[in-house]
């Protein structure tokens, strides 16, 4: 799959989950991408709000930390406190994990630093380390998504 | 000056805090819980962090979290506005000693003050009038009846760490005395941490009278007057207004005098609220020293004209006052109603999405409120939705205004508590003036009937 | 995904949310797309305003004097002023149309009396008095309907 | 006091006047055009009547409709706001005939006053510092011609019966003065139905200060101090201040004097408006009396605690003036910022349904308004949808408020003049004080270019 077409599909996860929708189609240029999931009945329409008065990007969706997402075989990492980002233990160091690495349950993925404090954040299951999302040294908020894990890796 | 305030709150006070910085020209970060994260207060504020998940002691509350988001946004200062972490005396030493200002007095003075036995100690020292009561702490039950017996019945037994009614008993003869202490102290221990228990006389139909104090960092002390708080319901205040009925001008600058004495006895700074009961006779005592700003603060900013949030951030920013006492003049009336999302009857929460949301404007009506046609109210988090505040020349136009404004007021979707600030408005005692702070339990139980 | 497209969805999620829909889809130059949510049973349908603090009924629907209404083959007659209305020239004498009755263009049906003044409200076509809609005696507001006339009344 | 009073007119004013008289307790009858059916001015009032189509002329401004709605419903007095009705000297004269009590000056005094010249030459025999120019209207070129050589170069050439800029005519030099004297009374004529225009000196930089005035009817006249209105665009005020920045104590004291002379020199009742002219070297001349309410009234409201539409009603029921001069107060500083319905560039009205409307809240903030989601701007009326109004301690407090305000105020649908606004806020020369009435021209100007 292209890269444009991932980031595209990622978009589009991006706008369903912030907007609570269950359905999302786009078509342009002969590719059409369509993304659905079936709500629980009980999650509550979410008005949306413009957010004319705020110059940073409105905050992610907020997953759970570790769980699945229903939409696709991916676990999302989200950050358990809020803090800076680090790949790795010290600027010497190699970082923790590379996308593509095979992580086991419990391995270290990352850093957040917060009031001095090294928190490691331990992988929640086996995987392969798919996507990172965040740049070592950003700040990152409670919810934020860190890696994408494939818990199923095509060996 | 700062350069950028964190907000360390939700709901209207948040928005009330990012408008003073706005007015000042101060950047801020709003914080807000997962739920929150379409909040008006979020939308208004320069950046914002999430702290958490919904639960207020995992997000609001969370101190780690909190400060872990004034560090990456850099912040000079945290205004914690009222409840969550406002007067959390840890909270406030943990600012300090990372050098982020807490917009706020000290910790010490959180500390001492929240200690209510030990305030109460304090002030009578140096004679300051105190609720006729026991020397600190009960540590006996024998120490209890002695004292009990002196002041006459009925006593109330009150928690040292108390407030919002926990740990409170009235008792009306002696021998349910014992029990009240056993049960008193066993319920302050569990919702407090702290079972220290102490006895003052009751006052079966006392106003709630407090001052406003504002300090600054250079031992000048001047109030603001008083706010009447007489209108409660299960201790919570409902309804608000500035003057007070039941004062006139020599009470008022005699009570004003002791508000002053009382916060320069403890070097206090930045705002600060002396509460006062106030007996049938004219004669008040001192009760405890609210160490933030209050929900009712903007019926003493309507009727003196000062932005007491600005005054707090200028305060913490080593500013001087820029006036003093003689400089702050009474004119007019104002009145709040605290509009909660609550089943009028029933008086329990009412959350949901709203539908509707039109405030009220037009003269003298001032609304605060984070709410809009989007909102939700949350389960998680105070029931109060707005604050609905009017201005007159005398206090018969500002009750005209209010009850004018609360009809124009329309909120769909949930229930709330408009239609019992009618009930209140409409009644011919307190139209009149001066009720006591059992006025709304029997309104309530008149209708029940 | 490009930012117009970005944008396109944002708004049309925005039109979902506003009027309650479940599905919206748009098709132009070559882009689709189709944006669905199923709503929870509890959402509230677009609420009603409640007019609170009028105590009056609401004003009746305007017609212009004298138009055919759409619902039915039936003329309104409305009032041209603000008044009082009579359908009698004084106490003493008769009505100047009863239902049923047959009327010619330019009869008088009613009188509004406005500022002392009497004013003769005519019919602008022949037909047959269908109803008459407001007791003698009352006032009227402009616009108000008067009468109802069959401009085709079966002989 | 009057039991029911209908209020003659629509939008945000109709909605002002009917708070006024649900404070006070009285009754109210909306009156309203059928596209305003479903207006928030017909909502909130107790009755209503169409008194016509879209159309001013043949609704609002319809006077055997709108006195045949106040028969029908029996009421009092009719409260004519401004614009439409206000100032008719026929409309006053028939309710008075009718035994409607008219909330306004005597016809009389509308007529007297709203023939400018008339009005200059009697002021002018009573000492009133006038405009240096023509001893009543021109009759013949020739003695236009040696008026003005008499003034000076520049003069104003304006219609007696004049509003709004409409037949008047700057002339720069002698060669010109022919030509615009025909063509001003030719606009008059066909405008007004009045050809008479008269000559002033003219000048190129001055302020528009206005003084607010009550007057009962037992002799009494207070003045509520001044107006700044110099943001004018198209002799149209934009933006309104109190008090003025150009005034100093000694100068206001002065004025104020003034406006009461004026007032009391033709026995006028009720409120009106003193406006002078105020020169670059601080001598100030009279213009003109605006015998109604005018749109900016609440800034002088927040600034002295007044509510003057209940002032009104309370003296066209014939109460006495409650206070006198001393007991006028300035406190603190209001500014006004109309927001029209029009686009910001080419400021031509852009009507339509409203998608979104979120007004401003918090201290100091004031919104008189009829709009709200679910309203519409229709073409037939008035561009001005909504007045937001700041309160500051002092001037730099409410110039930051009505920023902040500005920025909270949400309205899609149609385009507004909130950018404009902000232009005027954000230049320095209006931030430091005193500019002219031709400021805003030349900011606009700078802008196109």
């Amino acid at each position: 799959m292209a890269d444009s077409s991932r980031k595209e599909i990622e978009d589009l996860v991006e706008l369903l989950n912030r907007y609570q929708l269950t359905e999302l189609e786009l078509e342009k240029k002969g590719v059409r991408i369509r993304v659905r999931r079936d709500l629980p009945p009980t999650v509550p329409v979410a008005a949306v709000e413009p957010t004319i008065m705020v110059d940073t990007p409105s905050p992610p969706p907020m997953y759970s930390s570790g769980t699945m997402s229903d939409h696709d075989q991916f676990l999302t990492v989200t950050s358990p406190i809020v803090g800076t980002f680090y790949r790795a233990a010290s600027p010497d160091t190699d970082p923790y994990v590379e996308e593509g690495d095979i992580v086991k349950k419990g391995q270290v993925l990352c850093i957040v630093e917060a009031m001095k404090l090294m928190n490691e954040i331990e992988a929640e299951s086996d995987g392969r380390v798919i996507k990172i999302l965040v740049e070592s040294a950003t700040p990152v908020e409670f919810g934020q998504p860190l890696f994408l894990i494939d818990p199923q890796p095509i060996a | 000056m700062f350069k950028k305030i964190l907000v360390a709150n939700r709901g209207e006070i948040a928005l009330r805090v990012i408008r003073a910085c706005r007015e000042l020209d101060i950047r801020t970060v709003a914080i807000h819980s997962d739920v929150d994260a379409k909040s008006l207060h979020v939308r208004y504020a320069d950046e914002h962090v999430c702290v958490g998940p919904a639960e207020g002691g995992l997000s609001y509350r969370n101190i780690p979290n909190v400060l872990s988001a004034a560090e990456i946004t850099g912040v000079d200062a945290i205004h914690p506005g009222y409840g969550f972490l406002a007067e959390n005396a840890h909270f406030a030493e943990v600012c300090e000693s990372i050098g982020i200002t807490f917009i706020g007095p000290s910790s010490e003075h959180i500390a001492l003050l929240s200690d209510k036995s030990k305030a109460r100690a304090h002030m009578k020292k140096r004679g300051i009038p105190v609720l006729p009561g026991s020397d600190g702490e009960i540590q006996e039950i024998k120490e209890g009846l002695t004292v009990a017996k002196r002041l006459g019945f009925p006593v109330i037994v009150k928690a040292s760490a108390g407030g919002g009614g926990r740990g409170m008993r009235v008792v009306w003869e002696e021998g349910e005395l014992v029990q009240a202490l056993e049960s008193s102290q066993l319920e302050a221990q569990n919702a407090f941490g702290n079972g220290g228990v102490y006895i003052e006389r009751f006052f079966e139909d006392p106003r709630h009278i407090e001052f406003q104090v504002l300090a600054d960092h250079y031992g000048h002390v001047v109030h603001f007057y008083e706010r009447d708080c007489s209108i409660q319901r299960r201790y919570q205040k409902v309804l608000e207004e500035s003057p007070s009925p039941a004062l006139d001008e020599s009470l008022r600058r005699k009570m004003g005098q002791v508000a002053v004495d009382v916060i320069k006895s403890v070097k206090y700074r930045n705002a600060g609220t002396v509460e006062f009961l106030l007996d049938q006779k004219g004669r008040f005592y001192f009760m405890e020293v609210n160490t933030r700003i209050q929900v009712e603060h903007p019926v003493t900013e309507m009727v003196t004209g000062i932005d007491l949030i600005k005054e707090q951030i200028r305060i913490a920013a080593g500013q001087e006052l820029p006036y003093r006492q003689k400089d702050i003049q009474l004119r007019g009336h104002a009145i709040e109603c605290r509009i909660n999302a609550e089943c009028p009857d029933k008086l329990t929460p009412s959350p949901g999405p709203i539908s509707k949301f039109h405030p009220p404007g037009g003269p003298g009506i001032r609304v605060d409120t984070a709410m809009d046609t989007t909102g939700i109210v949350h389960p998680y988090y105070d029931s109060m939705i707005a604050k609905l505040i009017a201005y007159g020349r005398d206090r018969q136009e500002a009750l005209a205004r209010i009850r004018r404004a609360l009809d124009e007021f329309e909120i769909e979707g949930i229930k709330t508590s408009i239609p019992l600030h009618r009930r209140i408005l409409e009644n011919s005692d307190f139209q009149k003036g001066p009720v006591s702070t059992r006025f709304l339990d029997r309104l309530l139980a008149l209708h029940s009937v």
